[in-house]
């Protein structure tokens, strides 16, 4: 059983607050949907929760320890930002070999072939990643998520640039991954993801 | 452990070969900036044998600064830093092999060209081995430099002009160790080894560290 | 004396609170200040080397210390930066910045200018002057990156990192340069070294050492305290005191 | 007098780096008191809109 809190948490550039006060409190099972308007802070507060941003008040704790400087926590956690993340000069299939053994787990191809074939980018495996189009890499990006198994799951409009198609697979697959042991924090505009009844956090009405 | 290391390091150098224009660059300005100089001091044979060691240095700093300054742009733009910061070893280690793998594949064709460029400036054979020393030794100090500097900037507009202003400083000692060893008295020349490799220890130890501190700075 | 302490490390605190000393401190730098300028110029017998030219000593050497010293105390404060996050710290170090380059300035200028009648030129790649112009682009480099950066954490923490690796190197780049210039000696005389002093000709030295690092206090406090009004400007306690 | 300003011949350059001293802590304080004019007239403004 995991547990994801954060206490008061706040952050500021300068004179301007940009979120405060937010309290989050998740158990293996729970997911989270974070909404607001373009600039309302969502990706500033997904980065802050992912440890990347230092918070300028409270403080944020996995398995009740402060996530602050502990290399263990980033290994918990998927985070998938704006940007695809991917190695641009490696090709789709070598940018999974890579990740799955970054992540320290044992390489198995036929793992690798399955996620490949479900986000129907096998015929792709050869390609340089940056040739892809924007669906494609996203769903190379979300690759990740399937290929290795973490129980944290911090998304940021994980459903920019995809079909129907594929955003019902990864509403499936998130679902998938809240009933088996996990987490998730998303932000995201769509309401496709209503269906999932996540527990809601909404910023920008706090932001003046 | 060490497999991730070597996962980390055959990725790395596979990206970087790909794009075959990524090392032939530095090789190519660090020739150009060395015929410079003979072009604007004259073809004095004497005056540039003396001076050799000092243009050779001065152009592979520059030729590291320029390959090593944007050591973190494309995968900042790829967003990539952020899954970096997400593995199993620890992000200096990562950042460590980066910075090896870059140095390989920038200077390590700096100083395969150097006997060449020795030759050219009519230098002795003597003075041309102790000069791929002191490169082997100071170059890797640069990148470790560069890279954690370069790390710092990252998102800052101006770090085209930043960035040089914050190394220049930095690089000067070991520009000085690096042409005045072959140039010294051979008591000299063994104390001279001996500092630039417990700076390169040095560097080794505390740079990749500081080049992750200033990431988490950088990347806001 | 914690309360004093505490209070001198919040913001509002230590605004409020240094605006009752600092008289003090202004009074001793006047009074060290003007007997060091007579001393110095006046009262201290001529070098028997130099002549009336050594009286340089008195505004180079201290500049020189200063500079030296300011670099150190920001390095001081970048590790108080970085492991407490102590606000008034990354404030210190970021308003010494701007006055260590002077002193060093200073210290350059004033070097070349005692340069000229000793060594006949005005520049000499003399081991020390060189230093002195590497802890110059030190401090340009600090300052450039400061203020290219516009959130005031990341700039006090960016800034403290610089600050760090530049005072690991301060002892490396006076080493190197010292190694340097022995390596490289033609026909320098090197007249920087202090002859045999008199206590005559030391008095004055120290009193100017003294009164220099007391100017750098006045200035540091005062450019700290312009740093806070700007930082809290949208603070309450901030509001009275334009008015 | 013009024996003591003359400093046996030192005294163009003695008197400049006393000078160049004296004019770099007047141009430190200056700025200072500039740049405390200028917040202070920020903090009036942001305070009385």
């Amino acid at each position: 059983m995991d547990n994801f809190k954060a206490q008061k948490i706040g952050f500021k550039r300068n004179h301007s607050s940009i979120f405060e006060n937010v309290e989050i409190d998740l158990q293996t099972g729970e997911g989270l949907v974070v909404r607001g308007a373009n600039g309302s802070g969502k990706s500033t507060l997904l980065r802050v929760l992912a440890g990347f941003l230092e918070s300028s008040a409270g403080n944020i704790q996995w398995n009740k320890q402060t996530i602050k400087n502990t290399q263990s926590f980033a290994n918990q956690m998927h985070y998938l930002g704006h940007q695809n993340g991917l190695r641009n000069a490696l090709s789709v299939y070598e940018n999974l070999h890579w990740y799955a053994t970054f992540a320290g787990e044992e390489i198995n191809t036929a793992k690798i072939q399955g996620v490949l074939d479900r986000l129907q980018l096998a015929k792709f495996w050869n390609l340089r990643a940056e040739k892809l189009s924007a669906g494609q890499a996203r769903r190379l990006a979300i690759a990740r998520l399937m290929l290795v198994q973490k129980p944290l799951w911090i998304l940021d409009e994980p459903s920019a640039a995809l079909d129907t198609q594929s955003l019902e697979l990864l509403h499936n697959l998130i679902a998938e991954h809240i009933s088996k042991t996990g987490i998730v924090i998303i932000a995201t505009h769509e309401t496709y993801f209503a269906k999932l009844n996540f527990a809601q956090l909404s910023l920008g009405n706090i932001n003046d | 452990m060490i497999k991730l290391i070597v996962n980390e390091i055959n990725y790395e150098m596979k990206s970087i070969q790909r794009d075959w224009w990524n090392w032939i660059i530095p090789v190519v300005f660090f020739v150009m900036v060395a015929a410079l100089f003979p072009l604007a001091i004259g073809n004095n044979p004497e005056l540039l044998t003396q001076i050799a060691s000092g243009i050779i240095w001065i152009a592979a700093l520059l030729a590291t600064l320029l390959s090593c300054g944007n050591l973190f742009k494309n995968d900042a733009q790829s967003g990539h830093l952020d899954v970096l910061l997400t593995g199993a070893l620890p992000v200096s280690a990562i950042l460590f092999c980066k910075i090896a793998c870059h140095w390989l594949a920038f200077c390590g064709p700096l100083i395969l060209i150097t006997p060449l460029l020795g030759i050219f400036f009519k230098m002795e054979v003597a003075h041309i081995q102790l000069l791929i020393i002191t490169l082997l030794l100071g170059t890797p100090i640069l990148c470790l430099l560069a890279a954690s500097l370069a790390a710092l900037t990252i998102n800052l507009e101006n770090k085209n002009l930043l960035l040089p202003l914050l190394i220049m400083p930095l690089f000067i000692p070991i520009l000085i160790f690096g042409t005045g060893i072959v140039l010294a008295t051979p008591a000299e020349v063994s104390a001279g080894l001996a500092l630039l490799g417990a700076m390169l220890l040095l560097s080794i130890g505390f740079l990749p560290l500081m080049t992750m501190l200033a990431l988490k700075v950088g990347v806001n | 004396m914690f309360a004093l302490f505490s209070r001198f490390i919040s913001l509002k605190g230590f605004y409020q609170t240094t605006y009752k000393y600092l008289p003090f401190v202004v009074v001793a730098f006047l009074s060290l200040f003007a007997y060091g300028l007579f001393a110095g110029l006046f009262l201290a017998p001529a070098d028997y080397q130099q002549g009336e030219g050594f009286r340089i000593i008195y505004v180079h050497v201290p500049s020189a210390f200063a500079a030296m010293g300011i670099y150190l105390i920001m390095a001081y404060c970048a590790i108080l930066t970085l492991i407490w996050r102590i606000k008034i710290a990354a404030i210190c170090m970021s308003a010494s910045a701007g006055i260590g380059a002077s002193f060093t300035f200073l210290a350059l200028v004033t070097g070349s200018i005692w340069g000229k009648p000793m060594w006949g030129t005005w520049w000499i790649w003399d081991a020390r002057l060189t230093s002195m112009l590497i802890l110059f682009f030190l401090y340009l480099g600090f300052i450039a990156l400061q203020s290219s950066i516009a959130d005031n954490n990341t700039k006090d923490r960016a800034g403290a990192l610089v600050a760090l690796v530049g005072v690991i190197n301060l002892p490396i780049i006076h080493y190197s340069v010292n190694w340097w210039s022995t390596l490289h000696q033609g026909a320098t005389l090197s007249k920087f070294a202090t002859p045999s002093i008199a206590l005559s000709m030391l008095y004055p030295l120290l009193a100017m050492i003294t009164a220099f690092f007391l100017f750098y206090v006045i200035l540091l406090t005062l450019r700290m305290r312009n740093i806070i009004l700007l930082r809290e400007v949208y603070s309450d306690w901030v509001k009275g005191i334009a008015v | 007098m013009s024996e003591v300003l003359a400093m046996g011949g030192y005294g163009i350059f003695v008197w400049p780096a006393y000078g160049i001293t004296l004019s770099i802590f007047l141009v430190n304080l200056l700025t200072i008191w500039l740049e405390n004019k200028k917040i202070k007239k920020l903090i009036k403004h942001i305070h009385e809109c």
